[in-house]
């Protein structure tokens, strides 16, 4: 693989030069990132489609401030742990959620040169890591000695053991169909994929994993905790759950590991299923690094995209009982995406 | 409102029928018994508590449980004078349709009255025995004297009453029933066997006026805090704020209803 | 009348209807699981505390749930935060004074509250208010209807989990409010009814906007119809939740649209004698013989849309002519009882109002719908998981100042 | 250093460079944020009384089986993931390999659904 500043700079850096800019684009990217999404989509998007006014207030127009507000309102305000808590887990918990977050970037390739890592089993990494988010709401809910932190957190780990599988196999489908579990590699296999001797110069997976799409779509709205899945959170019934205990930049780190993980399975969903950074284009822009430049832009459009989608079922659904998703992963999603599989496999061998 | 107003005084057939069953079936318990427009008030013997709930509700398919309250009939004299202060002249004036017939424009409530022994004059049956009232008046002893009490529409032999309502919801006619209690006791059985609804009902009861219901499983606070003294509705129970500071209000009062008088005059 | 049987098994279902009795067989299914979960065989339940300050209970209603896992073993409501001892203060003032304490009762529909007060008080003076004014009684007692249920209707869907209704909510009863506040001059507390009639008459202008509220809320109840009732979630998460069958329903004295969604075909507006004029105007009683969450917010729903039709008539038959009857200058009520109760956006709401001839009251017992609707929660909530107390107290629909009084 | 470790590098660069921001940024709020400790503020919210307990409580987690449930199907996924990659190599064989292992544990779930096990309880 090539380096990442070669197209722009036209010279190799040393490793740990590019691991240095990796990580600082990374540092700007995941921040910027969950701002972006909060606010394009939880004030601005959610301001008009719910006629809230409050949010459209601050700064004059549409409220471009309110974001920035909010942020500096955490950050200077007081950092309570409680008493009774379990202090080093209560402390650590966010730090493993935001980890969790940043660790889902390192696969995500915005370009034909432009990944921090191409690791060979990318997908599977990028699942991998997803999950540990959980195990610091866990420790939230835990160490807070709050009982709607402990229900949030139990409920956390059951909704876990009922999307973790829809996603893995959702993207079961995705691998038959590419051969590879580098996310890069995916990217590739998209480009040269076409049904029907139909070639338009690649053709997105969404065509052919229709059905295990919208299930990764509905396991991701899971693993996010957004509404109709949000009962670890569940302002109503306990309070928003395991982060009742937390306050200031700590309850921050939450909401940015929150954003930033909706950008990051949006970006994983787009190249899974939308081609990533890849629009059909010419090889030659792809040879002469041109798509380097134009990845990223592509990728963000649709990220926004799948950003969309799953900010607009936030705004619309209640939330679905516990139970329910329970019945609904173990009922519909999981029969159906392992069937779709076997019919996959089935294609694939037979063409 | 035209055809209201020639309906009203006539008794309603329903409401007659419904109590002449129930009459029928409580017997001697019924102590006294008045139809007011579409409502029966009626007064058993406080033995017949639980059995006239149980008629009502299954003999008479009064299935809706309204509400359980109590009455204090206790005159109290902290109240009237209260209001002689600010209002004395006032009082002067319509002092006559205190104890006479009401001279107001109509007599609204009309009543049939099935039963008149008890109900034809309460306030002089009142007047007759006052005496186990004033001895009556149980812990938090009232800073003033109690003078007595008088009792309203369907009579009453004590200071204190329970009442309840139910309703029937097809026939869509309500009974009021009440029972005298004990002065110095007031106890009787709960409902809350034949009414479900009755359990809170009657801890608000207890809470606020201090009768007993014998067999309710929870008689607990149920507004008020754990521990709380005294049965704040009865009209010996002092309304401390007021009796610290007089109130602002009852001044600045007299002119609202007035204008709205003259206003409509003047249109 | 001397039926045993609820009237839900004699009025509202049809034997000739099989998903009617489908459904009532539902319902006794449902009932009798309740009953059955009861007896769970464990001792290490936790006790959580919903309120006093908490998003579900909106006001200070606490709830102590005793919980196995996330099933409750027993729920039991706690009230008496924002108890004002209204029945003791109505001793100590005048009667046009008491109506700006019941005023405060059930905060959002205020007017509502106003009105079988002073329903009794003119009841036991023999004062009828002249047709304009209980024209305009009607009218804005269903205006308040609609400011408290459009905001149930929003409320419900918050405390499911779906945010966008309560700002629907919020938005469309802010149009209805504005209507109340140019006619009453008071937004929450109109304090506008008088013994005889009414503070003052309606400003200019007020019927043609009134006009294009009601079709703001028109549509504003569409809006709801295809935001929650439409939404499978809406229906999974409410559908079976709570069910109450009618015998209960009446045993606890359940009103309103509670008791109306249990199938039980009452609505004082119709059945009652009242000097309001609803039985001049064309509209209907809905029932739903489901008795569960989703029955009680179809049938509030359903019920806006009543309002709308009744408040669109209201307007059309205003009759010209007075707003006060002739009164006394001071008002002193004749000795006597009197129970008026009219049917509140929350249910049955009524005032024993006991005169010994004084310039107040000797006794107002006000009888407020939640407190009963509250009541049948400890029953209704057995068995069931931690969402539904939510749903279930969400679809009961109390305000907090109409169980505290 | 081998390319293979190297990418794995990235990952705990990484991870440090989150927990660096998060320090950091708590660090940086530490020097602006007052702290003003008192009783109720330490104490854990319970919706504005005093917890009923100790804090610590214990809770019953019943969907154990949901679990049991997970484990073997996540251990089918980790079958799954090589099987994908290596499909047209194993062609038909590997096909039918794979259907009749699918299958079985299908019917386990359906066996499950049946048995009423996939109720939360």
């Amino acid at each position: 693989m090539s380096t990442i500043l070669h197209p722009i700079m036209g010279f190799v850096l040393a490793y740990w030069q590019q691991q240095v800019i990796k990580l600082a684009a990374i540092l700007v990217a995941i921040p910027v990132g969950g701002l972006l999404l909060g606010y394009v989509f939880l004030m601005k998007m959610m301001a008009h489609m719910q006629s809230r006014l409050g949010p459209m207030e601050p700064g004059g127009f549409h409220g471009w401030f309110q974001n920035i507000g909010d942020a500096v309102k955490f950050i200077q305000k007081e950092d309570i742990i409680p008493a009774q808590a379990d202090k080093w887990v209560f402390s650590l918990a966010p730090y493993v959620v935001v980890m969790s977050t940043f660790l889902l970037y390192l696969v995500i390739p915005v370009g034909p040169d432009l990944v921090v890592s191409n690791l060979s089993v990318g997908v599977f990494y990028a699942l991998a890591v997803g999950s540990i988010g959980v195990l610091g709401v866990l420790m939230a809910g835990w160490s807070s000695a709050n009982k709607y932190s402990l229900m949030g957190s139990l409920r956390a780990a059951g909704q876990l053991i009922a999307y973790e599988l829809p996603l893995v196999l959702a993207v079961i489908g995705v691998v038959i169909q590419s051969g590879t579990m580098s996310m890069q590699g995916i990217v590739t296999a998209q480009q040269k994929f076409h049904i029907f001797g139909l070639n338009l110069g690649g053709m997105p997976f969404i065509v052919t994993q229709f059905p295990l799409f919208i299930i990764f779509m509905i396991a991701a709205q899971a693993e996010l905790t957004q509404p109709p899945f949000d009962m670890p959170v569940a302002e109503s019934e306990l309070v928003t759950g395991y982060m009742t205990e937390y306050s200031g930049f700590r309850f921050l780190s939450f909401f940015l590991g929150e954003m930033g993980s909706a950008f990051a399975l949006s970006a994983i969903a787009a190249t899974l299923f939308l081609g990533g950074w890849y629009l059909p284009m010419p090889q030659s822009w792809i040879n002469n690094n041109f798509a380097d430049y134009i990845g990223p832009v592509i990728l963000l459009t649709k990220v926004m995209f799948m950003a969309f989608l799953i900010f607009w079922i936030r705004f619309t659904y209640p939330r679905f009982r516990e139970d329910q998703l329970q019945a609904i992963a173990w009922k519909y999603l999981i029969p159906i995406s392992l069937l779709w599989i076997m019919v996959t496999a089935i294609l694939k061998v037979a063409f | 409102m035209a055809d209201l107003a020639t309906t009203e005084n006539a008794p309603d057939a329903a409401c007659a029928s419904l109590l002449a069953l129930f009459r029928a079936e409580m017997g001697a318990a019924v102590v006294g018994a008045e139809i007011q427009r579409h409502e029966i008030i009626v007064r058993v013997h406080r033995d017949a508590w639980v059995e006239a709930a149980t008629v009502a509700k299954r003999k008479l398919g009064l299935t809706y449980f309204c509400f359980i309250s109590g009455m204090d009939w206790l005159d109290n004299p902290t109240q009237t004078s209260r209001y002689e202060n600010v209002w004395g002249s006032v009082e002067e004036e319509v002092e006559g349709t205190e104890d006479g017939e009401p001279t107001a424009e109509g007599e609204p409530e009309a009543a049939a009255k099935l039963d008149p022994a008890p109900a034809a004059a309460p306030e002089a049956e009142a007047a007759a025995n006052p005496a186990p009232a004033s001895e009556a008046a149980p812990e938090p002893d009232p800073a003033s004297e109690p003078v007595g009490f008088r009792t309203g529409v369907a009579g009453g032999d004590s200071r204190f009453q329970v009442m309840m309502r139910v309703v029937s919801p097809t026939a869509h006619r309500g009974l009021t029933i009440k029972a005298d209690l004990d002065d110095t006791d007031p106890r009787v059985a709960t409902l809350s066997g034949v009414y479900a609804g009755a359990d809170w009902h009657e801890r608000e009861t207890w809470e606020m006026f201090g009768f007993w219901f014998d067999g309710h499983p929870n008689l607990i606070h149920i507004y008020l805090p754990h521990g709380f003294e005294g049965y704040p509705l009865r009209k010996d129970f002092p309304l401390l704020a007021r009796e610290v500071k007089p109130w602002p209000g009852l001044t600045n009062v007299e002119p609202i209803s007035g204008q709205a008088e003259e206003e409509v005059g003047a249109t | 009348m001397t039926s045993i049987l609820s009237p839900t098994t004699t009025a509202a279902l049809n034997p000739a209807n099989p998903t009617e009795l489908r459904q009532a067989a539902y319902i006794a299914q449902q009932a009798a699981d309740v009953r059955v979960n009861v007896e769970l065989e464990t001792d290490s339940g936790m006790t959580i505390n919903l309120g006093p300050q908490h998003p579900a209970t909106h006001g200070t209603l606490r709830i102590i749930a005793r919980l196995d896992g996330e099933q409750v073993i027993s729920c039991e409501p706690s009230m008496g935060y924002m108890h004002r001892g209204y029945e003791k203060l109505t001793e100590v003032r005048t009667y046009p004074q008491i109506t700006t304490l019941v005023n405060r009762i059930d905060w959002l529909s205020s007017f509502a509250n106003e009105v079988p007060f002073i329903l009794a008080a003119e009841q036991l003076m023999g004062i009828e208010a002249p047709p304009r004014a209980q024209w305009l009684r009607t009218l804005l007692f269903e205006m308040a209807r609609i400011a408290n249920v459009a905001l149930f209707l929003g409320d419900m869907g918050v405390q499911l989990g779906a945010v966008t209704p309560v700002f629907y909510a919020f938005r469309d009863r802010e149009h209805v409010l504005n209507q109340i506040e140019s006619a009453t001059g008071g937004r929450f507390h109109p304090n506008y009814d008088r013994i005889g009639g009414l503070k003052e008459d309606l400003p200019k202008g007020w019927i043609a906007e009134t006009r294009t509220v009601i079709e703001k809320v028109v549509n504003f109840c569409n809006q709801m119809d295809d935001l929650l009732v439409g939404n499978e979630i809406f229906g999974a998460r409410c559908r079976g939740v709570g069910v109450i069958p009618a015998e209960r329903a009446l045993d606890y004295g359940l009103s309103g649209a509670n008791a109306r969604a249990s199938g039980i075909d009452w609505d004082l507006r119709r059945d009652s004698e009242s000097p309001l004029v609803w039985n001049k105007l064309d509209w209907k009683v809905w029932t739903h013989p489901d008795g569960d969450s989703f029955a009680r917010y179809w049938v509030r729903l359903q019920e806006v849309r009543e309002s709308c039709k009744m408040i669109t008539q209201l307007l059309d038959g205003l009759p010209a002519g007075p707003i006060m009857a002739k009164v006394p200058r001071i008002i002193k009520v004749p000795a006597g009882e009197a129970w008026v109760s009219t049917e509140n956006p929350l249910g049955e709401m009524g005032y024993y109002v006991v005169s010994q001839g004084g310039l107040g009251p000797f006794r107002v017992k006000i009888r407020s719908a939640s407190f009963n609707n509250i009541s049948i929660v400890p029953w209704v909530t057995k068995g069931v998981f931690v969402p539904d107390i939510i749903t279930i107290l969400a679809s009961l629909y109390f305000i907090l100042g109409d169980i505290d009084r | 250093m081998s390319d293979f470790l190297r990418s794995y590098l990235s990952v705990a660069f990484l991870a440090a460079a989150a927990m660096a921001l998060v320090g950091g940024t708590l660090g940086l709020s530490r020097l602006i944020r007052p702290k003003r400790p008192t009783i109720e503020k330490l104490t854990v919210y319970e919706s504005g009384v005093d917890p009923v307990g100790t804090g610590w409580s214990q809770s019953q987690i019943r969907y154990y089986i949901f679990a049991l449930l997970f484990v073997m199907f996540d251990v089918e996924a980790v079958f799954l993931f090589p099987w994908a990659l290596r499909l047209e190599a194993f062609g038909a064989f590997g096909l039918v390999e794979m259907g009749v292992f699918v299958v079985i544990l299908l019917v386990g779930l359906f066996y499950a659904w049946r048995k009423g096990v996939l109720r939360w309880v």
